[in-house]
């Protein structure tokens, strides 16, 4: 019997900071194999596939019974051993592909980089073969590409680049660390086609929390969990008769298989997770506090939504024809948002989708009045509101509140999370003690408890961050809330969570959600109608099902298509 | 340095015994500081000489039970007169930083907040006065208000404004894009108050720690000032004073140079172990 | 073309900063005390007749109304007249020439070590085990702390003193060139190398150097290859206060060294009242901080494509 | 070959050298050759030595240019460029016989004329003389007999006039370059006729100088004929005491001016080195009151002023045993110097006396004397200098002790200048070097208090018409009888009037190499003259 390529029993990596970031694990891979790390955020999958070049960091600790490739001991390998290995027989793709390139230098010499240190290829040749890389990694024209800055190529492009670095010298293992996040679902799809193709010649070791692109890529899957392996076996046994509980908890997370109404997240994946059981005593608590002037509807909102009916009675937000135009460094006026017009009705949510770049974040920050449009209008409860003078309109604000995609930058660093929630708590007049209530309640309501009171957003988790946002959000009861990606940097089982605590909100305040992301799956789940995006205009709008089910327009097609979901695996 | 059997505990645990880590430099730093501002309130409590007085014992007596660190050209005692000194180099020190922090952040604020004009305005007087060597704006200075220490705490402050400014504008500008500033206008918050509570905060936030190399060089800026003869006004004992006048007894004396200077480096020590200390805290993070 | 358009708008703001500069000096000048004709012929020392005094005083039209002075000052200036220097009586332009030698010599040779020591211990220290850090920035700090003229003399005494390696002053040849140097450049090194470390530790943290490591390459070519171009920014963004550090640590280091240079020159001329040279050495010194934040401006680019491109 | 002037020569002069006009380090045979490297504080900015006033420039004076007359060692004028001279009866007119064969460096002939335009040139407000052209102020014109003789002609009789024709400041340049050049281009370039000239000027830096080939028309007095021995000189300028004193041990150069008092030990230590130390003709370091405005006025508190100094350890202190108490209003070197006269002494108790009869009873919070509620302060404004004199302390805190303040003002050069004219002080500080006791005319005549029309260096601005009187006498007799008692009464009357007080007795402080053979010093100014030194190989 062949050595498997990569032998690695019980290994344990830590930091400083985290002990125990690995904690005892065992596993193989094969020559011509696949394996996929899949699992929690923070369990460990990236750090198991760093041992594996010896990069762990500096104040890292790595040990292990065995640690092996090839047969070859790769503890206490000297650097000069490790050099030869890195490169130019495991090529190793980042997880944040995107900032992965050097931003000086041109994409070409970072993929020639690889072959000036382990090849003796001439410059001529290197030149060459870079571009004979890009091609293969299906970069359209590669001569022009070659010559480009990370800055000037798409999310896209940069990770195909980066993978053309890492299989410059033809490794026998690439370690490819969630290749495909950050990317909208068209790219997504190419990637992993670049990736199954490559797959003959090579080894693999994918890590993604992105079950269904493991589900089309890999032989064998190992789920991991707070640093350990809970489970490990063909992709097929785990994914379609998984045997431990957060396998199955963590399959049942993913929200495309869902339709909206259902609930995503389980007890085996939050065990803390007290909304399920105590949600509607918390939620009462919600009730507006006696004898304070809340203003106009807030009563309204609170009265439980039994008699909810989407698309019915007035618009809270309509916008109509909105245009905006960007100059960028070029001076080249670009226009970003154009015509766009939607109505967002009391308890519904609307979905956005598109790609990158196509005006989604925009558009949303014109119906908070964030930003000015040079033309088209938004009304909120049928009273203008995007020309209100800010003084007017600071009056309006906390009816419409937003959850920001990356909640750590929308935290003052400074601020506590009491202060956090408490700012935004006296934005409706709430002080002193009753104040310091209502932010515990808050807290108990996104599953946190007085616990994280004191803690900055530094030493929160991001699940945890990205629920003090949307606390953020609720604590001065608006009417609408616009949520920018806000599952996106997630794992399915903190993306469930907090989908499964917003419909719970709609549920019974009868908010609005203004939902912008770039995940199909996640906008079928919790959408009523879905708008779709392309170059700043609205190219399809209508009914989540009509639009999945039978969606018109071409990119709208080319979107669905490209998404891969569990079902397509079977 | 990590030991791997370690369980995961709460961070919330583990942070108070981080905080509370035994850091001799720190303990150090603080003790010189105490000792330092004690000279300065009251001098009188660390020594019992007079440092104007001229000893009968004659000049540049070696260190002895009477004077412990010898006595100057003048035969004063020097332990006396450094202790005396203390204030003025503090108040060189503290005040020129003070006052170049508070008017360059006053500046680089108006500048970073307010519109393209006024921005344009000001920040091309700051290039002019950036664009004027340091030294001749001190001589200026002390020309215009005479010599003397405030004089040249003024000239040291006057120098360091624009570029406290050109800092606090840039920090305002970050700031006045972050995210986190317009969230709190997106609650509804007034721009003053986003202002107050938000944006000069985290606006100030590096300037803890350019401040206390800050008050180092403003120190040694008032030295050289004294240095080229700009300093202050004699008799009043004031280290970089006493640091210029040493050089020239240097192979009389050397104490004369090495004890001011020492006590010089030993304040920026002091102040940039405990500012970056105090700078850890302010950010939150565990020390 | 954008980098066409920056510089003319940089260069129109840049006369303004000279003409705000030499105005603000002008003014600056004569508000303060001392008659500049009793000080150019009377000084310590000096006995001269009244017709002497008065001679000078027309000479250069010192009995002129202020206004009267400045406009006159401001027409010679358009014409690239610097006047005459009152106290060496020969044209300003041709007083700072004669010294700028030196003060350039020193100037470069001072920010070229400055910049290699910081770069280099940066790069040496950056995310190194803690007792390197902490030795490197301890030092750092004394060394930013110390008055120029301090260091100077000790740099003196250790090398030239005692141990006899340097001359002790003068300008001739590179071995007088050293001392000085390195009293200039130590300072500045240590600001500059703790902002580089700090950020080359961020640089250094970076997923692109993880990449560049995971390919194979050396970790001095990592730092060198990668994480210093980045690095190099900040030494280029910071270059106005390295330009400060140096034209006002000059002054004092040419005191210290006896060597001659624009630094002594403005320390004199100042104190002696000597008005067409200051205005001379403020110009000029004005003029070399737009030309240098000029110059950023187009390095900038050049080293970072974001910059332009984006 | 050359002989020294003088019998006595000492390898280490301290004590001799404290008169002028001997010869150090004598001893040995001279060899010719070398290059001397000399150190010195400050460059004057001009190597004109009628366009400045610097003290530097009466060493490069000796180096560049010779003068008509040279002091021999008792302050009388003897011959030099000018052979022999008459003096008409009234002393109004002067007959100079002048030397042959004696050219400029560029060529240019030694005569009459020459003279002549060297007066002239002196006078000119163009050259902005500070010392030169005041110096003979009295001139009028001149009368070229033939080419080597020279009748000039004076306003009045002045009878200091020969005495500072031998002074550096007015060596003689050649006609030429005073003729052909700008006087900035003279500063820059100028050409004497000395033992050496001028052969590069790099403006704060330093001079190089090499010897005139043929010169040979040094001071009889020197007893040497001949071309200098050394192939040159090169100066620098080494601002800092401290670096100047080290480069001097570390044998960067031979010889150092201007060795800082505290050095000096050091100096007489070092068995490589010889030691300098020569009092100056002329005012003594002193401290003068401003007589003209309140509390000074008042001759009481003058005197109780000088009373509660302590001179003796002030000296002291100051002068690490190098500088000799002042005794007088000359320097004990000057001619007609009177030692009879005594200064008063310090007695505080007598200095409180004083006060409290001038008024000043009265004692504040922080101890000081009041008068009408006035405290009792004056104005002491110093020049901003990093190498400040502990004098200003030191009496400061001595009067404190009598109950008066003493606000030091540290002030900038040009401020300094504008306020001494001005009379705004109380108490100035300095010293006068010249060559002739006329230094008393030029610091305490009435006609010497700067007013709006005229310049002056009385800064106590003293006026009195008894000393007036002798003055004025003074400068029209050439009798030495008569002369001795005029100066012997003006020195009197001034330690009565109190103008101010005298501290210490100016003295110029030199270090060479021992190898650094036959350095003269110069009766003028008591700096040294390198026209037959010699170094040794
Ligand atoms: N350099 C480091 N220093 C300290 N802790 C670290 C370091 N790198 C990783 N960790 C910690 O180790 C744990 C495992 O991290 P790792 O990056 O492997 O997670 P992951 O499984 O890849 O998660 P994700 O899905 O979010 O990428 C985390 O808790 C993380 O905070
Ligand atoms: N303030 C601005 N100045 C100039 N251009 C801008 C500005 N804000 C956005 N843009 C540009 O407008 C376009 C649309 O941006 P927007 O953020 O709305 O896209 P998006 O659909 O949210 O994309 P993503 O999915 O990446 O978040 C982008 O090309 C962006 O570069
Ligand atoms: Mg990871
Ligand atoms: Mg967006
Ligand atoms: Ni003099």
């Amino acid at each position: 019997m062949p050595t498997p390529l990569i032998e690695v029993e019980n290994l344990y990596a830590g930091f400083a900071a985290r002990p125990t970031a690995v904690d005892g694990i065992s596993f193989t891979i094969e020559r011509g194999e696949c394996l996929a790390l899949v699992g929690e955020s923070g369990s460990g999958k990236s750090v198991t596939a760093r041992t594996l070049v010896g990069l762990t960091g500096l104040h890292s600790r790595v040990r292990a019974e065995s640690l092996r490739f090839d047969g070859e001991d790769l503890q206490g390998l000297a650097e000069s051993r490790w050099r030869r290995i890195r490169g130019a027989r495991i090529g190793f793709v980042l997880q944040d592909a995107l900032s992965s390139l050097d931003p000086l230098r041109p994409v070409g010499r970072e993929i020639a980089e690889p072959l000036k240190l382990h090849t003796t290829l001439t410059k001529v040749a290197r030149q060459a073969k870079v571009l004979e890389l890009l091609a293969s990694v299906g970069v359209p024209e590669p001569e022009l590409r070659a010559g480009q800055y990370p800055h000037q190529l798409s999310g896209g492009l940069r990770q195909r680049a980066l993978i053309a670095s890492a299989i410059a010298c033809g490794p026998e293992l690439l370690i490819a660390d969630e290749p495909t996040t950050a990317l909208d679902a068209t790219i997504q799809a190419q990637i992993l086609a670049l990736l199954q193709e490559l797959k003959a010649a090579t080894s693999l070791l994918i890590v993604s929390h992105d079950l269904s692109v493991v589900a089309r890529l890999a032989d064998r899957v190992a789920v991991m969990r707070d640093g350990r392996i809970v489970e490990q076996g063909t992709t097929a046994q785990v994914l379609h008769d998984p045997r431990h509980d957060y396998t199955k908890a963590l399959l049942a997370a993913v929200p495309a298989t869902h339709a909206k109404g259902t609930r995503l997240s389980s007890a085996a994946l939050v065990p803390q997770h007290r909304l399920l059981e105590e949600g509607e005593g918390i939620l009462r608590k919600l009730e507006p506090v006696a004898g304070r002037d809340a203003g106009g509807g807030a009563a309204d909102r609170l009265r439980p939504a039994d008699d909810r009916r989407p698309n019915g009675g007035d618009p809270v937000i309509s916008a109509r024809e909105l245009v905006k135009s960007f100059e960028g460094h070029d001076k080249v006026t670009r226009t970003v948002v154009s015509g766009v017009s939607f109505d967002l009705h009391p308890g519904e949510t609307v979905g956005i989708v598109g790609e990158s770049g196509s005006g989604k974040t925009t558009t949303a920050r014109i119906v908070l009045g964030l930003e000015k449009p040079d033309s088209g209008t938004v009304s909120l409860h049928g009273r203008r509101w995007d020309s209100l003078r800010p003084v007017e309109q600071r009056a309006e604000r906390r009816r419409l509140q937003v959850i920001y995609q990356d909640p750590l930058s929308s935290f003052d660093p400074r601020y506590t999370v009491e202060r956090i929630i408490g700012e935004a708590l006296g934005v409706i007049g709430l002080n002193g003690s009753a104040r310091r209530d209502r932010t515990v309640e808050l807290l108990e309501l996104v599953s946190l408890d007085a616990d994280y009171l004191k803690r900055r957003p530094l030493e929160l988790s991001g699940g945890q961050r990205q629920r003090i946002a949307i606390a953020r959000a609720l604590a001065p009861e608006p009417e609408v809330i616009v949520c920018d990606e806000p599952v996106s940097a997630l794992d399915v089982s903190v993306q469930a969570q907090i989908l499964d605590l917003l419909a719970d909100l709609q549920e019974r305040l009868g908010v609005a959600y203004l939902f912008i992301s770039h995940d199909l799956g996640v906008i079928h789940h919790v959408s009523d109608r879905v708008l779709v995006m392309k170059d700043g205009e609205v190219v399809e709008a209508g009914d989540v099902r009509q639009i999945f089910d039978a969606p018109a327009h071409d990119y709208t097609r080319a979107l669905l298509g490209a998404v891969s979901t569990l079902a397509l695996s079977k | 340095m990590t030991v791997l059997t370690a369980r995961r505990s709460l961070p919330a645990l583990a942070l108070p015994t981080r905080r509370w880590r035994f850091r001799p430099g720190l303990i150090l730093g603080v003790g010189y500081l105490v000792l330092l501002v004690v000279a300065a309130i009251a001098p009188g409590l660390l020594t019992s000489h007079d440092p104007l007085e001229i000893s009968t014992a004659g000049a540049f007596v070696p260190p002895s039970g009477e004077h412990l660190l010898g006595t100057d050209q003048s035969g004063r005692d020097i332990l006396a007169r450094m202790i005396y000194g203390a204030r003025s180099s503090l108040i060189m020190g503290l005040g020129a930083t003070a006052i170049g922090v508070t008017v360059g952040s006053v500046v680089g604020l108006i500048a970073g907040l307010a519109n393209r004009f006024v921005e344009g305005t000001i920040m091309r007087l700051i290039d002019v006065t950036l664009s004027i060597p340091d030294l001749l704006m001190a001589l200026v200075v002390v020309t215009l208000l005479g010599t003397g220490t405030v004089n040249a705490l003024f000239a040291v402050a006057f120098a360091s404004i624009p570029y406290y400014a050109r800092l606090l504008r840039a920090q305002a500008h970050v700031v006045r894009r972050s995210t986190y500033v317009e969230a709190a206008t997106a609650l509804g918050l007034r721009r003053w108050t986003v202002i107050r509570r938000h944006v000069l905060p985290n606006a100030f936030k590096p300037l803890i720690g350019l401040a206390t190399i800050g008050i180092g060089n403003a120190i040694g800026a008032g030295a050289s000032l004294s240095f080229l003869g700009l300093g202050t006004k004699p008799p009043a004992p004031e280290w970089g004073n006493m640091l210029s006048l040493g050089i020239q007894y240097i192979s009389n004396d050397w104490l004369m140079v090495a004890i001011p200077g020492l006590a010089i480096t030993l304040t920026v020590l002091a102040v940039t172990v405990v500012g970056r200390d105090l700078k850890r805290r302010s950010e939150g993070r565990a020390v | 073309m954008g980098i066409w358009k920056r510089i003319g708008t940089r260069l129109v703001a840049g006369i303004g900063v000279l003409w705000g500069a030499a105005t603000l000096s002008f003014i600056a000048l004569h508000v303060t005390a001392g008659d500049a004709a009793l000080a150019t012929v009377a000084g310590d020392g000096a006995n001269p007749t009244q017709a002497v005094l008065d001679r000078v005083r027309t000479d250069y039209g010192l009995d002129l109304p202020l206004y009267q002075q400045y406009l006159n000052y401001l027409g010679r200036l358009l014409t690239g007249d610097l006047g005459e220097s009152y106290q060496q009586r020969v044209s300003v332009a041709k007083a700072i020439g004669e010294q700028l030698g030196e003060t350039v010599q020193l100037a470069l040779s001072a920010a070229v070590v400055a910049v290699v020591l910081a770069v280099g211990v940066a790069i040496l220290t950056a995310r190194r085990r803690p007792w390197i850090r902490s030795t490197a920035s301890g030092i750092e700090l004394v060394l930013t702390s110390f008055p120029t003229f301090v260091l100077g003399l000790v740099l003196l005494i250790i090398f030239s003193f005692k141990a006899g390696w340097f001359p002790v002053s003068g300008n001739e040849g590179f071995a007088a060139l050293v001392l000085p140097t390195f009293t200039l450049a130590l300072p500045i090194a240590a600001t500059l190398s703790q902002v580089l470390r700090t950020e080359l530790e961020e640089v250094l943290e970076q997923p692109f150097i993880l990449t560049a490591r995971s390919r194979g390459m050396r970790e001095a070519s990592v730092r060198l290859g990668h994480a210093l171009r980045h690095a190099l920014i900040q030494i280029v963004t910071m270059s106005g206060f390295v330009i400060g550090g140096l034209l006002g640590g000059a002054v004092i280091t040419e005191t210290l060294f006896v060597r001659r240079g624009v630094g002594q020159l403005m320390l004199t001329a100042t104190t002696t009242k000597d008005i067409p040279l200051v205005l001379g050495v403020v110009i000029f010194a004005a003029t070399v901080y737009v030309v240098v934040n000029l110059i950023v401006d187009i390095v900038y680019g050049l080293i970072d494509p974001r910059v332009v491109t984006s | 070959a050359c002989a020294t002037t003088d019998g006595t020569s000492a390898a280490n002069a301290d004590s001799s050298a404290r008169t002028a006009g001997s010869a150090l380090n004598a001893e040995g045979t001279p060899a010719d050759g070398g290059t001397l490297n000399l150190s010195m504080s400050a460059d004057p900015l001009c190597l004109d030595p009628h366009a400045i006033s610097s003290d530097v420039e009466q060493i490069f004076g000796r180096i560049l240019t010779d003068n008509l007359v040279y002091l021999d060692k008792d302050g009388n004028p003897s011959p030099w460029l000018a052979e022999k001279w008459e003096i008409s009866p009234d002393g109004k007119t002067y007959t100079f016989h002048l030397r042959t064969g004696v050219t400029f460096s560029d060529g240019a002939v030694f005569d009459a004329q020459a003279v002549v335009t060297n007066f002239e040139h002196m006078l000119d407000p163009d050259t902005r003389s500070p010392l030169a052209g005041p110096y003979i102020a009295p001139y009028v014109d001149s009368k070229i007999i033939d080419a080597q003789t020279l009748e000039v002609h004076l306003q009045q009789p002045y009878s200091p006039f020969l005495d500072v024709l031998a002074q550096g400041w007015l060596g003689l340049l050649s006609p030429k370059a005073i003729k052909e050049s700008t006087p900035a281009q003279l500063c820059e370039k100028p050409v004497g006729s000395g033992p050496f000239v001028l052969t590069g000027y790099t403006k704060t830096q330093g001079a190089t100088f090499v010897k005139r080939q043929g010169y040979t028309w040094a001071p009889p007095l020197l007893g040497a004929t001949g071309q200098p021995h050394l192939d040159g000189i090169n100066v620098s300028w080494v601002g800092q005491d401290a670096v100047r004193f080290n480069s001097l041990t570390s044998g960067q150069y031979q010889a150092t001016g201007y060795v800082p008092a505290q050095n000096a030990a050091a100096v007489k230590a070092s068995t490589g080195l010889v030691y300098s130390n020569v009092n100056r003709i002329g005012l003594p370091y002193t401290i003068e009151f401003n007589t003209t405005r309140a509390p000074f006025d008042d001759i009481k508190v003058r005197q109780a002023f000088v009373a509660a100094v302590n001179r003796e350890a002030v000296v002291k202190t100051v002068g690490f045993g190098e500088r000799q108490l002042a005794t007088s209003f000359v320097d004990r070197v000057t001619k007609y110097y009177d030692p009879t006269v005594t200064l008063p002494g310090f007695d505080v108790k007598r200095a409180n006396e004083l006060l409290d009869q001038a008024g000043w009873t009265a004692k504040d919070a922080e101890g000081y004397r009041t008068k009408g509620g006035k405290q009792l302060i004056v104005q002491w404004p110093v020049g901003q200098t990093a190498t400040i004199s502990p004098i200003f302390d030191l009496i400061q805190a001595q009067v404190k002790a009598v109950g008066i303040k003493v606000n030091i003002e540290l002030i900038p050069s040009a401020q300094l200048t504008t306020r001494r004219y001005d009379g705004d002080y109380d108490l100035s500080a300095g010293v006068w070097h010249t060559n002739t006791p006329d230094v008393l005319y030029i610091k305490y005549a009435t006609f010497s208090i700067p007013n709006k029309a005229r310049l002056g260096q009385n800064t106590s601005h003293l006026s009195d018409p008894q000393l007036d009187g002798w003055l004025d006498q003074a400068r029209q007799t050439t009798d030495k009888v008569q002369l001795a008692d005029l100066y012997g009464k003006v020195q009197h009357r001034l330690a009565e009037l109190t103008p101010g007080f005298p501290v210490y007795d100016n003295s110029v402080l030199w270090a060479f190499s021992s190898k650094l053979h036959n350095v003269v010093v110069d009766t003028s100014h008591g700096t040294p003259y390198f026209a037959y030194a010699w170094l040794e190989k």
